[in-house]
């Protein structure tokens, strides 16, 4: 199934354009990373592909929603718990109760931290506590910026199983990163180095 | 001298404060509680009724000392704040921690007590006087600390912060009561006076003075307490803690 | 493309979510609640030690001094109403919800309005009081302040709404906002000086009914629409 | 261990960068400068709104409201005065620097007088012939003004570092710097009407000036111990 | 020479320890990677080396300074330029002219993005301002922690080159990083899981 198809896209910020002639199309089961230098529009082109941006954007893009979209910014309060961070996150989409939240915390290693301020966590903790949404949403199409960033080792290789477990159950990702491919057979490249405009 | 430096660095050594507290404690308990027992009998049943207030003036037997205390309490706590910052010693970050509510308290006691006066005697719960608005900016004062202290996380930080705060506040307060007076006296003075024109009499005057040490000591005895119940949180897992409660 | 069909928040969970989020965020604890609360009473002690002690004429003038506070207060919180929410990220997820972006943003307003507007009104008789306040005015007074700090958070929220991405610049925006608040103030210091001099104040009280209404209808759409355009800049 | 020998910016060349650094950042977003000016503007207006049009009366409160209204637009300023430095680590770079805490924080606070409370003192006149202050109280006015404002940003500055660490501190601050305001409030009110009322305000200008002065010598050592406390916490 | 000595260093915060008994020399030519799980205290010793954090510190640390330390948080002010940022840093380090400045910009990629405000930067260019500075100071002891987060491969290479010639120049790099380690032959690692209290 089609999760998302752009066609012919083009970005401009700020005055200058970044890309040009963006085709994607993505079907459930398929992994796509986003390749580039820094400053390329990558982070432009997530937010574009989300529905974000409109001034500036240009082609047409069709997605299935609701999709979950995870950006550089992690929107979490510092001064709320994990628990009450995600029982009334923004983006509504969180039905479960506070027991299956706790849960989820659980398995990003958060056990004991629930009812910590977030913003007394480290980098790599208030990173999981925005990972944790993961298993909390029933979005298909997960959109997410740099997730492995401030991750240790067994945080990546949780982030890299929850992303399989995704795409086998029917979903698809796209994600930016700079690290290594992880999911080599499966995954397919999108290098904007190719799109980007001189 | 040398005594006296000695006594002031046991004083900074948690373990034999809490036992010098403690004795402190045990004696200062009957003293407080006799002298407000008799302060109150005296005050509330054998002095003589005001010839003009009736008996409502009787609330001065709370209210005066309620505001003297009040107010020497934020010297205390100043003091220990000053000694906190200069001489880092920990015991007085306690000290200062133990006053603040103990001062909030009594301030909010004095307020609350002349305003209930002040209907009676003035028609109005509230008048814009030099010393009753100095006493509601010591409540503030007071407030400020107690709520600084609980808003941070970190004890250690809490502590050094209020102890800032008090010494910029200590530098300040001369100058605001100064300033509250001259505030007063600028304007045309209100048409209500705060202090009797008949000077206090005697029968008044001795349950009064009573009553006022009782609540010097109440002031000592609350913050003993309290600087107890501090230390045995802060000390919960040493070990000298551990062997007195084992022992008593 | 559709959207998958799912057991989804109602709106109204959603509007109470968000609500939620923010009026956590805004007191959590117990001082949060007590801090406003002083803040206003400190305030208050502020006019008369700039204003002189005598009391008729703090008396006559306890009106405009209570609802230069309220003005304060909903500056105050207006000025940084969206901030966090944009510098976090929080804001593109509500973007994101399926529910309308306005109604997510006017649980936002709303826990800030009952933080500071609300409670300010609710205890300002005892303010009233202190500055010698004649005591038929009180009931209007926490009546119109009720009313008049709705319409100062609304219109608040969409100053800030417009100017929260705004990096430079925002005099223009914050400018646009100042006409708005002026009938609030006037019909509010009007309502209570009516009342303290014993007349009707009901057709005071009646306008600024109907403005908090109006407000109440075109400030949600009016916050939704600027969020979306600072989200996109 | 010693520090190693190097060409370093003087303690003045210090001072000037962080003070270039804040204004440049202040002036970028014009909105923090116009805020406490168009609040000024709001309430002065507001004022004979509430009070009813009266010229006298007016003229005589005219210190008082001044003066109260800038205390309070010098507060909501300090609110914010280290926040974003704090957040986004500046902070901590300053304590690292080899220069004095204290010496690269007043930096700022200059930086913060000079967008807001110089700034009021100098458009000052404008708000008062608007309340009908005679004239021969405007050169008093501007000049407790500056030196007020002095005292009153020093003062936020003190507040606004002890509170920057606390995460749910707003109003907090608010708490903290209101009471310390106080004789700044009294002094200058009584040096205004002095002067409106054709005496000699020099007392209560001088005492203003030992103030600042005072203030300018202690607070910024404060400052610099409470930022420390603060990143620490 | 010893630019860095930590004896017995123990961490608290929040009440609960989190390091005991570190011990750490770094000598110049050195590079140190700390590494450790998230939330193992990384960023809390490396504070507490700089000498940021006091209370719940214990032990004996001294330092060479002036150093240099570059936090998670990059003390860049979005509302400024580039050139604004390093002109007048908080750490009133930097001494050079803005035509150096300029010069340190157009290594890190930054040509033509001097005057630009920082805020509307990709979240690798943010990150490249703040490293603009290690070619401005003149520390010899530098402390940072996850440099290579949000730098594209490109950025990463010219970090380490940066690293190794800040090195065999004399001076010492302590680091934080969760990926491989990049200086195999200079590089020295101080795992943290083993000093960690349970
Ligand atoms: C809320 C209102 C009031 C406050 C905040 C207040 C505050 C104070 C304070 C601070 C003192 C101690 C002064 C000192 O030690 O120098 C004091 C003493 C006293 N107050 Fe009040 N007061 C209030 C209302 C009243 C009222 C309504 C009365 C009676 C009409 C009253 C009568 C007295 C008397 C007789 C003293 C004894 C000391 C003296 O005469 O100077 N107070 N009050
Ligand atoms: N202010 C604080 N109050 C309470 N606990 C804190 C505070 N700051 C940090 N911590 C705790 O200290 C621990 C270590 O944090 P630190 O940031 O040093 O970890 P780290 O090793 O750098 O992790 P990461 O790899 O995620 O950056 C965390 O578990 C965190 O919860
Ligand atoms: N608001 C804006 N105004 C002007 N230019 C902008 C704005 N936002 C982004 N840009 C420019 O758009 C370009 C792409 O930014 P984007 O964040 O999409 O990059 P990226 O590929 O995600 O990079 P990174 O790997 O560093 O995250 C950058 O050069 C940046 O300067
Ligand atoms: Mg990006
Ligand atoms: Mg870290």
């Amino acid at each position: 199934m089609l999760l998302l198809s752009a066609a012919d896209v083009s970005i401009e910020r700020g005055e200058r354009r970044l890309l040009q002639g963006v085709d994607l199309s993505v079907a459930s089961g398929q992994v796509w990373q986003v390749l580039g230098a820094n400053g390329v529009g990558k982070s432009s082109l997530l937010r574009a592909l989300a529905g974000l941006a409109r001034f500036g954007v240009e082609g047409s893009i069709a997605r299935f929603e609701p999709l979950l979209y995870l950006a550089h910014a992690p929107a979490i309060k510092g001064a709320l718990s994990p628990l009450e961070n995600l029982r009334c996150h923004p983006a509504c989409d969180i039905t479960s109760s506070p027991a299956q939240i706790a849960l989820a915390l659980e398995a990003v290693q958060l056990g004991g931290f629930e009812h910590q301020p977030v913003g007394s966590l480290s980098a790599g903790q208030q990173r999981r506590v925005a990972l944790a949404r993961l298993l909390l949403t029933d979005a298909r199409l997960w959109l997410l910026d740099e997730p492995f960033t401030a991750l240790d080792g067994a945080g990546c290789d949780w982030l890299e199983e929850c992303i399989r477990g995704h795409v086998s159950a029917g979903g698809a990702v796209i994600f930016t990163s700079h690290q290594p491919s992880r999911f080599s057979e499966l995954q397919q490249d999108l290098d904007l180095g190719s799109y980007a405009v001189s | 001298m040398r005594g006296m430096w000695a006594f002031i660095h046991k004083l900074g050594s948690p373990p034999w404060f809490f036992g010098f507290s403690g004795t402190l404690v045990r004696w200062l308990l009957p003293v407080t509680v006799l002298l407000l027992a008799v302060g109150a009998y005296w005050g509330l049943l054998v002095a003589p009724p005001d010839f003009r207030q009736g008996n409502s003036y009787r609330i001065i037997y709370i209210h005066v000392p309620a505001a003297v205390v009040a107010l020497a309490g934020y010297y205390v706590m100043a003091i220990a704040g000053a000694i906190s910052l200069i001489w880092r010693i920990k015991m007085a970050d306690v000290a200062m921690r133990a006053a603040a509510p103990v001062g909030a308290v009594l301030t909010a006691v004095a307020l609350v007590t002349g305003a209930i006066w002040g209907k009676p005697t003035w028609g109005a719960w509230w008048v814009w006087d030099a010393r009753i608005t100095s006493m509601l900016i010591l409540l503030f004062l007071y407030l400020g600390v107690v709520a600084l202290f609980e808003a941070y996380e970190n004890k250690t930080a809490a502590a050094k912060a209020c102890a800032v705060l008090t010494l910029v506040g200590t530098v300040n307060i001369p100058i605001i009561y100064k300033s509250v007076d001259w505030w007063y006296s600028l304007h045309q003075p209100a048409s209500l006076k705060f202090t009797g024109e008949s000077a206090i009499d005697a029968s008044m005057l001795y349950p009064l003075l009573v009553m006022i040490g009782a609540f010097y000591l109440l002031f000592a005895m609350s913050m003993l307490l309290n600087m107890r119940a501090e230390l045995l949180w802060q000390h919960r897992n040493a070990h000298w803690l551990r062997q007195r409660l084992d022992v008593s | 493309m559709p959207s998958v069909d799912r057991p989804s928040l109602s709106l109204l969970a959603a509007f109470g979510r968000q609500f939620r989020r923010h009026g956590q965020a805004l007191m959590a604890s117990l001082t949060d609640v007590a801090n406003p609360l002083l803040f206003f009473f400190m305030v208050v002690t502020l006019f008369p030690l700039g204003l002189g002690p005598d009391p008729l004429q703090l008396a006559s003038m306890a009106p405009g001094i209570l609802w230069v506070v309220a003005l304060l207060a909903s500056l105050m919180v207006s000025a940084r109403m969206f901030a966090s929410d944009f510098e976090d990220g929080s804001l593109e997820q509500m973007a994101l919800a399926s529910h309308p972006l306005s109604v997510l943003a006017l649980g936002e307003v709303a826990a800030h309005w009952l933080a500071t507007g609300c409670l300010l009104a609710v205890v300002s008789p005892v303010f009233a009081m202190m500055l010698g306040l004649p005591s038929q005015g009180l009931g209007v007074l926490v009546l119109s302040l009720l009313l008049g700090t709705l319409c100062l958070t609304l219109i608040g929220a969409v100053g800030s709404a417009l100017t929260v991405s705004i990096r430079r610049g925002g005099l223009l925006l914050s400018l646009l906002i100042i006409p708005l608040n002026v009938p609030v103030l006037i019909f509010g210091t009007a309502a209570v000086t009516e009342a303290v001099m014993g007349r009707d104040p009901s057709t005071w009280l009646t306008l600024m009914g109907a403005l908090a209404a109006g407000m109440l209808a075109l400030a949600p759409l009016a916050v939704g629409a600027a969020l979306r355009i600072s989200l996109d800049s």
